[in-house]
């Protein structure tokens, strides 16, 4: 029951975040939903994910928002009722509609051949994971499989992970920190 | 002997190391970086080729990344595909850090440079990774890493347009990867493994089912998104235009190919060419689509005056042609497509190459700002000609050899309707090729309100008297391509030998 | 008498016997007995390819001492013509010379082969273009034109794009040289860079690129996939195919495509280039438009009909009298056009597109006499037309004199140009003693061998329209008084000029007299077929 | 009927998380604030990871960690994959937004509508400075 309950607040959530018009409130309605996502994903005994979502997303990505914030405007634009019903706004808004309508039924399509929720049979249970639960612990000696399988049989993949955060780093430094200015710089005298 | 067998994972791991020390080196000497980064990529091609070797000595190669057997291990599978998108993506990637040292000084903030070369490693080692690895959740971090320092890079560029093209990039880029992500949760739970090898002797016994399908479509959207097949190029034209050249250059010759390599590994790799024809009309839909983007992505570069955007939309037309001759699905075709993603990196490489030494020289972008240019730089000029008979396809040149095989392969599927396509694609591309090639050649007279603005100096120079060539440091690497682009038009045994054989390892 | 036999099917060459006096003359040659197919390899072809190439380079090196530079182009026009020349007895004793370069893919072969009928092409380019060498420097000189380097490479590189199309084995090298040609002579048509330069240099490549991608292209990946080879034969390379079920309907699209794609050969609908391409210097105008541009057209539309579908192919069809009737109304309606035109360089650019319809027309009657009639004319016109624009340059060179309407008298100041150009159209025309008129009697014979007598009509009335716009020239250059205030005083053209045109002038009538040479090459064509 | 309400109870999950994931993407397309892109794309996201983690649920599972008492854990395979892919989305998120601050300090908006007036605006000044550019050489000459 609480399942259903949580499931539907973040529903909630979601659609409340989408739809402010405050940023700032947006961005801790957006933490909200991540944090209860978190819960939810404790409720699924996937307690190391609930961790890092709690931390990461919930945590990191809205300081970084607020901070991105801060650093810009507060508010969304309100369109005027003449500006929201221009041709090229409503045929955004149609055009994005067909998208998402189209994306969530086949989606839903493919849910109609999925393994029930929880199936003890389901392939994805069956196939590979198996040896993760029943070996780990003797090839690798952690008692987490979740943490053996990250740092050991999919070791690579954190590499990957670790990467793509150098990358994100590099990148952030290099869009915000301040450069100085090339003396010479050639490009100031051309228009083009 | 043991550093043999670690090669498919040295071809990684060093770029990656390298990418880590170049910011921290590059406060010493501000040469270092492309020493480097030039050094390592030299490197990584000289591993890549004898890993190509290698596949053709004793096939398939399956290295166990920390021992672990697959499918619970990740496993770096190397075959005749990716063995050789992976020479093309690392020759191009050497080429151009060769190329790159002026031009980077020129366009890049001098205090950004060491920065710009980790990211330009970090994003050649995301590429190199998505064509080398045999796991299909591993693919999508690489994704995230080539995509990330892809942003970065697209973001140095000098004008403010730039910001906006990478942010339209990210999203749209974002969203394409979180498309692949549900199409490997879809995948994953149809089948329970990851690995592409295992997933290709699980599925068929599954191609029934709805998950399936999902996932394949879900992947087909994702992928087009990331190689910008027509409807979804949205971003690709203002990221070409803005970003630095150099970057513009290696984007445009390897990115979207390793985009074509993911789309034709998963479409043939995994699934394998009977779902398409028995479950769902997803080549029929291809071949449309990359139909339409052979004409609409030439018809609209015919549009375009400024000369970067007009190649940005030739690629979505080439790139269109790749597509085609992989849906197809028969060898001949396979074939063409394969060797189109050597034959467009080569051309449009060259071709951004001269861009960017017309950039260095004199800070034209324009289209009109070329006339007369045959005087004043004569051999970047002559490599224009040479990239750009490529793109109309003429004979000798490596644009009709893929043009070749793609027709045949048409017509052997029985789909003789596609050639006038083809053949339109290359009448417009003859249409922006060759008005600017007569622009540089036979300059007209302009009124003289138009004088032509040259260098930041305000100097009028006359471009017809004056001859003043790019650095040799830039022009060499570029004839370079120039010249591959020629000798694998005359004799294109070699990379035919290898695009064939992978074609009939896609096909089977 | 000459008697070509042929395995399974024996005959002669009719007309032979219908004009005694041919037989007296032309019998120097005896070539009896079989046509044993003997292949010899050999560089030679290649060389002949490469001689020019490699004057491009000594004319790049020397751009600016213009007559070491203009030296280079001599000295490679007199190689390669030896070099033809010493292939030539070869090719009389019956035998092949092939010559591969490189497999570009497989079954696309950059290769050589040369039989008699790419020698006979190439032996008139590159001896025309020893005569055109010298002419263009006394053209560019006493006109003092600009970018003389740039126009003297083209000049090189599309000769020998020519001869790769006159000696090509198959049609991806035809294809190849053909395109070559296009790239090479845009340049020479836009040379001027006027506003018309470009403008018809524009039309130009449209057209030329245009069609020889959309059509001859696509015709090439239809014949490629239909029948696996794309190499000349003497029989034809569709009839496995045929005979393995390829509907006819599939056939004639390709064979349109063809000649859809040849639009070189200047065949309406698609002679609008030529006539725009008249921008071009004259020199440009008369080797590229009378000799190297058009006849390779044509020598491809030759090489379409007679080694890839093969007479009997195309006579199952009936496709050979359609493309008859085209090229009799291209002849007709293009000979009107000449009539209405009052510059001279436009009337001879019609009168080529006519003229070259002749050719076609030839072959397509599929019979001995006209394929032998059409490959004479692809001679004879060349050295009547290239006279005729050599002096329409030696008269703008001197008097810049462009419309007819201006040319009263004119022979009285040029006595030498006017005779000379008076002997060409007389050969285009077709009286005796010129060599226009072998071509012509070989083509009414054709005619009567296919049985299709009504034509015959078609050739007379284009003769006398030949007539109607040539014979007003003469006269007004001869029998007009001088505009008033200008005198009757001798100006020549330089020497350099004149002598060019007065050799291929003397050339159309020694054509008349000693054919001997071209005709067995061209009779050697059609023995080889079948 | 009872199908229906059959799948409903046996998937609820992934329905309400294909609801989730569309949401976001609606967000993600049609809004024209940068910021409020980037929330829509991280709700799209996270939704993805709910759908991995109730895919790895089994019924009656523990959470994967080595346990005397446990007889069924749940599928740890799916919980590593999207340790990674928490970590690459925030790390999106981080560049989308040092990008949105950069366009801030450039464009003064975050606005996708008046940064494309403003580009337009720069296309035509450019332009204009290059006539101005060439007349004034022209003079010059």
């Amino acid at each position: 029951m609480i399942d259903i309950l949580l499931l539907l607040i973040i529903v909630a959530c979601a659609i409340a975040a989408v739809s402010i018009k405050d940023l700032l409130s947006a961005i801790m309605i957006l933490g909200v939903y991540s944090f209860i996502m978190a819960t939810i994903f404790t409720r699924l005994n996937a307690v190391d994910v609930a961790f890092t979502e709690a931390s990461v997303g919930a945590g990191i990505t809205s300081v970084l928002m607020i901070a991105a914030l801060s650093r810009t405007k507060r508010y969304e634009y309100l369109y005027t009722k003449s500006e929201r019903r221009k041709p090229s706004a409503l045929f955004l808004k149609v055009l994005s509609l067909f998208i998402v309508i189209i994306t969530g039924a086949v989606l839903v399509y493919g849910t109609l051949d999925m393994p029930e929720f929880g199936d003890p049979d389901a392939p994805a249970n069956k196939h590979v994971s198996p040896r993760y639960i029943e070996e780990s612990h003797h090839e690798t000696g952690v008692n987490n499989f979740v943490t053996a399988v990250l740092a050991s049989y999919r070791g690579y993949d954190t590499l990957g992970e670790t990467t793509v955060i150098f990358t994100a780093g590099i990148c952030v430094i290099l869009l915000l920190r301040k450069f100085k200015k090339d003396d010479d710089d050639r490009y100031a005298g051309i228009c083009y | 002997m043991k550093f043999i067998q670690e090669l498919p994972v040295l071809i990684i791991v060093i770029p990656l190391i390298f990418a880590v020390i170049i910011p921290l080196v590059g406060r010493l000497n501000r040469l270092l970086p492309w020493i480097i980064a030039s050094t390592i990529t030299f490197f990584c091609f000289l591993i890549s080729i004898s890993l190509l070797i290698t596949v053709l000595d004793t096939g398939r190669i399956s290295y166990w990344l920390g021992g672990w057997e697959p499918p619970w291990g990740i496993e770096y599978a190397i075959d005749y595909l990716n063995a050789f998108v992976l020479v093309v993506v690392s020759f191009i990637a050497f080429i151009v850090s060769l190329y790159s040292r002026r031009s980077v000084e020129l366009e890049i903030n001098k205090n950004k440079i060491s920065a710009f070369y980790c990211i330009y490693m970090l994003f050649i080692t995301g590429l190199m990774g998505i064509v080398i690895t045999g796991d299909i959740f591993n693919i999508y971090v690489f994704l995230e890493i080539s995509s990330l320092a892809g942003y970065g890079l697209i973001a140095i560029g000098r004008k403010r347009e730039a910001l906006v093209a990478s942010y339209n990039y990210l999203i749209l880029g974002t969203i394409a990867a979180t498309f692949i992500l549900i199409g490997i949760g879809y995948i994953y739970m149809a089948t329970g493994t990851l690995n592409i090898a295992d997933l290709q002797e699980r599925l068929p016994a599954l191609f029934h089912s709805k998950m399936v399908l999902v996932a394949l479509a879900f992947f087909t959207v994702g992928l087009s998104l990331k190689l910008a097949l027509f409807p979804l190029h949205a971003w690709l034209p203002g990221a070409y235009t803005h970003a630095p050249s150099v970057v513009s250059c290696i984007m445009a010759a390897t990115a979207t190919k390793v985009g074509v390599y993911a789309m034709l590994r998963i479409i043939f790799g995994v699934f394998r060419i009977e779902f398409d024809i028995h479950f769902i009309p997803i080549a029929n839909i291809l071949i449309v689509v990359s139909s339409m983007a052979i004409i609409a992505g030439s018809a609209l570069a015919i549009a375009q005056t400024n000369l970067k955007r007009m190649l940005a939309y030739s690629s979505i037309g080439q790139i269109g042609y790749i597509v085609l001759g992989a849906v197809l699905a028969n060898q001949i075709a396979m074939t063409g497509s394969i060797i189109h993603i050597l034959n467009h990196a080569l051309m449009k490489g060259a071709l951004f190459m001269v861009v960017g030494c017309i950039i260095y020289k004199t800070g034209i972008e324009d289209i009109s700002g070329l006339r007369g240019m045959g005087k004043k730089m004569p051999f970047t000029m002559a490599v224009f000609t040479v990239a750009g008979l490529s793109m109309m396809g003429v004979p000798l040149t490596v644009g009709f050899v893929s043009k070749w095989y793609i027709a045949i392969g048409a017509l052997n599927a029985g789909m003789g309707y596609l050639i006038p396509v083809i053949i339109t694609g290359s009448l417009l591309a003859a249409v922006y090729v060759w008005r600017i090639i007569v622009n540089i050649y036979f300059p007209e007279e302009l009124p003289k309100h138009e004088l032509q603005y040259t260098d930041g100096g305000a100097e009028i120079t006359d471009h017809k008297s004056q001859y003043s060539e790019a650095p040799w440091s830039m022009l060499g690497p570029t004839i370079a391509l120039a010249v591959l682009c020629i000798y694998f038009g005359i004799s294109a045994t070699a990379p035919l030998y290898i695009a064939e054989k992978a074609a009939v390892m896609l096909l089977q | 008498m000459i008697e070509y036999r042929i395995p399974n099917n024996e005959y002669r060459i009719s007309n032979i016997e219908l004009f005694p006096l041919f037989d007296v003359l032309y019998s120097s040659f005896n070539f009896k007995g079989q046509l044993a197919l003997e292949t010899v390899y050999s560089s030679i072809p290649f060389f002949v390819i490469f001689v020019p190439l490699c004057a491009v380079a000594l004319i790049l090196i020397f751009s600016n001492r213009p007559n070491l530079r203009e030296s280079w182009t001599i000295l490679a026009s007199l190689t390669k013509f030896g070099l033809i020349v010493s292939m030539l007895p070869t090719i009389l004793d019956g035998k092949v010379i092939e010559c591969a370069i490189v497999t570009v893919l497989p079954g696309l072969d950059i290769k050589f082969k040369i039989d008699a009928l790419g020698i006979f092409f190439a032996l008139t380019a590159s001896f025309l273009w020893i005569l055109t060498s010298f002419y263009s420097i006394g053209y560019v000189r006493t006109l003092n034109e600009h970018a003389q380097t740039r126009y003297f490479i083209c000049f090189a590189v599309a000769i020998s794009a020519t001869m790769g199309v006159a000696f090509s084995a198959n049609m991806f090298t035809t294809y190849l040289f053909y395109e070559m040609i296009t790239f090479s002579t845009y340049a020479l048509v836009a040379h001027k860079e006027t506003p018309e330069a470009r403008s018809g240099a524009k039309v130009y490549f449209v057209f030329l690129f245009g069609t020889s991608v959309a059509f001859l292209l696509s015709a090439i990946f239809l014949t490629y996939y239909a029948t696996g080879t794309l190499d000349f034969s003497n029989q034809g390379i569709f009839n496995d195919a045929r005979g393995k079920g390829l509907s006819d309907i599939f056939l004639i699209v390709v064979f349109g495509l063809f000649i859809a794609g040849t639009s070189k050969a200047a065949m309406m609908p698609f002679h609008a280039w030529l006539p725009r391409a008249m921008v071009a210097p004259t020199p440009v105008s008369a080797f590229l438009h009378a000799v190297a541009v058009v006849k390779s057209g044509i020598f491809v539309v030759v090489k379409i009909v007679l080694h890839l579908f093969g007479i009997n192919l195309l006579n199952e069809l009936r496709l050979g009298i359609v493309l008859a009737y085209c090229a009799s109304f291209t002849m007709i309606v293009s000979s009107l056009i000449a009539l209405r035109q009052d510059n001279l360089k436009a009337r001879l650019a019609y009168s080529t597109v006519a003229q070259l319809s002749y050719v076609i027309f030839g072959v397509a009657l599929l019979t001995p006499s006209g394929i032998t009639g059409s490959i004479m004319h692809i001679v004879i016109h060349a050295f009547g037309k290239i006279t005729l624009f050599f002096c329409a340059g030696a008269i703008y060179a001197v008097t810049h004199k462009t419309k007819i309407s201006e040319l009263d008298g004119i022979g009285r100041k040029m006595p030498f140009t006017m005779i000379a150009f008076s002997l060409a159209s007389l050969s285009i025309i077709g009286i005796p003693p010129l060599g226009g008129f072998i071509s012509k009697w070989y083509l009414a014979m054709g005619v009567i061998e296919a049985g299709e007598i009504p034509i015959i009509a078609v050739l007379i009335i284009s003769s006398i329209l030949n007539a109607c716009y040539f014979i007003p020239i003469v006269y007004k250059a001869f029998f007009k008084e001088l505009p008033p205030g200008e005198t009757a005083e001798r100006n020549e053209a330089p020497a350099i000029m004149v002598v060019p045109l007065a050799l291929t002038a003397t050339g159309t009538l020694l054509l008349f007299f000693v054919p001997s040479l071209f005709l067995d090459l061209a009779k050697m064509v059609v023995a080889n077929l079948n | 009927m009872i199908d229906v309400i059959h799948f409903i109870q046996t998937k609820f999950y992934y329905l309400v998380v294909i609801f989730l994931m569309m949401i976001g993407l609606y967000t993600t397309i049609a809004s024209r604030n940068l910021i409020k892109k980037v929330i829509g794309i991280n709700i799209f996201q996270i939704s993805v990871f709910l759908f991995y983690i109730a895919m790895a649920k089994v019924k009656h599972g523990t959470a994967p960690i080595l346990w005397d008492k446990a007889v069924i854990y749940d599928n740890p395979l799916p919980h590593v994959l999207i340790l990674t892919a928490i970590v690459v989305s925030v790390s999106t998120t981080a560049v989308a937004l040092a990008l949105i601050i950069n366009i801030y300090k450039e464009y003064e908006t975050i606005e996708e509508d008046s940064i494309l007036a403003k580009q337009e605006l720069d296309e035509e000044e450019s332009i204009l400075a290059k006539q101005k550019l060439d007349i004034d050489r022209s003079n010059m000459a």
